[in-house]
């Protein structure tokens, strides 16, 4: 999808103003620490993945995605789930009233004892791939320019270059089909490309750096060609 | 731009009324069974408190001055990591990347906020800003001027956008005049910035503005 | 430059939700008319072209550009060209009372009885060009990737696309750099590119449509190759 | 997105202080001398009033009346144009597209809102909006369902994105049902919208979702 999460190389949005390190808190209101948390605990219910997650803070409108702060787009998505999953209806944000109980739904909440052996835990994204890996380190490839309307993990800015892969990471879960609930597996790349490639202008003296992107088999073709399979 | 026209992008007051909404909801689904309020508070405990750079902290300074770690570390970080006892969500699927004389690295993620979570916690603000994120593939000497951090022109940036699951530790040059220190007390000197790549480790009492690492 | 003001294609913008033709006014307010012959009257001082003020609405901040309404941004383009061109300048914006007189800057206001001679002449951007078209009619043309900070009628979605050369409309004024003030001609064509080639999915029977955009010949090159010169 | 959290777009109220704002900066420019009221006025009044889709209207039944005007439109449309007095800014380099029985034009800017000012006036709302110009590209049988318009399955859509300085306007079918009618009769059916392409001609009395083109 094209949407205005995808920031790389965007222009105007002036200074990055860090707060100093030594200052600066994790959480800066309540409602930050609680929505946080409400969507890790939401998640563990097993009705989304991470990239589900992810997509449906990127659907919002554009300028509502960059007006909002971090913890409000994570609101939009988390209520965008709840509602598009059936574990809360229209009428019970509407009301804030439960009308039906998730029961009926299966679901058993995240407790808090289990924290440690799920959330400290984590969980493995790695699995087993059907096909041997289409590329090699050291190949140079290109990056593909479909725009699918889906949630996709090629950042525009890398769109159509071509860079040298630098490393097999293995297989990983396809975020762009997990998005959609389908977990497949494909080979994911470390692929290096020139800042000049990427941005095309003359670099100044000794300007020139790298940049490094993860993608997957299918978000790759060869140079000049379709993708090894 | 104009000053009067630039609204701030300091975003951390919402509306009064998703201040209410967010309770209303956490209610709604704790009355439903979908969510318990200890978990919650025990949530926030964790990466309030718990889990923060100072883990990350340690992975370095252990890598400074344990040559075998350090070596199991840049080949697999995942594993070296966990040995520490450092790990979960957001950090399934570490790399560690290494500065040297010639190469700085610096982390991103440009679509989202993808970062290490089990060794520097949660995110800062401004790593997850629309500034940095659009800026770090673009202008990265620009970014770590903006940290106060100036880099030789002889030292190359490479910059790692988190675009998978895979997660992203800068290993920090150690600086001169820490030979012979605990691992401990470097620790001490590793900051957040500096994992991230954003800034450059320097000894208390040293030039703040990191144009030279040691004096 | 990479700006929220190229918006072909982006995603999660909801719908258009016309007013009816038979009710819309011109414009909505009486501060958008305002802003619209200020506008257009502070153009004819001859201190910016229109390359320059497109530039001037799409520098400012993404979020900005979209959540502002159509005139909002002819205000910031406006305010900000008045005080780079040094027409007007901080302290008079702040003060509202006036520190210096344009008599010093030897300009002369547009005249309501010059409306009919010169906004409604209109003025042609066609020029003689140094150097003969590169490219014929039936070309087939790939769209330069180049990414450069400053101004470009690029629009990102045809990037790296292949289309055909339908028509040379001869050479005009090329907005790219009439944006940074040099005023120069390059040869100006309309090329068609089908929907596949841009989005690259398949199109649902007979859903295939064509999409002509025009072009300066900076911004092609010929497919496989650099441009023809 | 859900309900609740999406904002308007509707934009044509900015706040106060920009109606001030503006007032201030226009007594600015004129006490400097750099506009005048009576031009600004002038302006307004010349764009609000004399200058609209009824120029193309009477363009559009010329064309349908007039073979040979209709074929200048279609080779040399700026001269055409200007032929009828239709001339000035933003209509400096004119094109026409034709839709017939198997081809259907669009037109947009997606970069700006350039539009064809002697021919239809100033843009409508929507013709500057995001979600127009984000669309018209990408799904124009979408962006025409909007308008209540439909077409054949064997109608192919040209659309035309407005990118340099050449300004397209779209020569609409002319209705069955309309034989012998005078050019300024057949004017009055021809509404802007048709010429920018979202909609077609209709007979009054016809079925208004478009979906047929005359009965």
């Amino acid at each position: 999808m094209r949407g205005s999460h995808d920031l790389g190389g965007l222009e105007g949005l002036g200074p990055i103003s860090p707060e100093a390190e030594s200052c600066e808190p994790v959480f800066h209101a309540d409602w930050e620490k609680r929505i946080f948390a409400l969507t890790l605990a939401a998640g563990f219910l097993g009705q989304w993945n991470l990239d589900e997650s992810r997509h449906a803070r990127e659907r919002q409108s554009p300028d509502d995605y960059l007006r909002h702060s971090y913890y409000e787009n994570w609101w939009v998505g988390l209520k965008t789930l709840l509602l598009e999953k059936g574990l809360v209806s229209e009428e019970e944000f509407d009301s804030r009233e439960p009308r039906f109980q998730a029961s009926s739904l299966e679901l058993s909440a995240l407790q808090a004892e289990d924290i440690a052996g799920i959330i400290l835990k984590g969980s493995s994204v790695e699995m087993q791939a059907e096909k041997a890996p289409g590329f090699r380190v050291g190949d140079q490839v290109k990056v593909r320019q479909d725009i699918t309307t889906g949630h996709t993990r090629i950042p525009t800015y890398v769109r159509g270059r071509v860079g040298i892969i630098e490393r097999h990471h293995g297989a990983h879960v396809f975020a762009d089909r997990n998005a959609l609930g389908r977990r497949e597996a494909e080979h994911l790349y470390s692929i290096r490309f020139l800042s000049r490639e990427i941005w095309r202008e003359e670099p100044e003296e000794n300007a020139d750096f790298g940049v490094r992107v993860d993608l997957w088999e299918p978000h790759l073709e060869e140079v000049g060609g379709v993708a090894r399979k | 731009m104009t000053s009067d026209d630039h609204h701030s992008h300091d975003h951390t007051e919402p509306p009064d009324s998703l201040t209410l909404k967010v309770k209303a909801l956490e209610s709604l689904l704790v009355e439903k069974g979908l969510v318990s309020e200890e978990t919650l508070d025990a949530l926030i405990e964790t990466y309030e408190h718990k889990v923060g750079p100072r883990n990350g902290s340690h992975v370095v300074a252990k890598a400074w001055t344990d040559p075998e770690f350090k070596a199991w570390l840049l080949k697999d970080a995942t594993g070296a990591i966990a040995s520490l006892g450092f790990t979960g969500r957001q950090g399934e699927h570490m790399q560690v990347v290494e500065n040297t004389d010639t190469v700085h690295n610096l982390v991103v993620c440009t679509l989202c906020s993808c970062y290490p979570w089990p060794v520097l916690g949660l995110p800062p603000v401004w790593y997850k800003s629309a500034p940095y994120r659009a800026r770090a593939v673009r202008d990265p000497r620009g970014v770590l001027a903006e940290f106060g951090t100036q880099l030789d022109g002889d030292v190359r940036i490479e910059v790692w956008d988190s675009t998978a699951e895979m997660r992203y530790l800068v290993l920090p040059q150690r600086p001169m005049g820490t030979e012979g220190w605990p691992e401990e007390k470097l620790a001490d000197l590793v900051t957040r910035n500096s994992m991230i790549g954003v800034e450059k480790i320097s000894l208390p009492g040293d030039d703040p503005s990191g144009d030279r690492e040691v004096l």
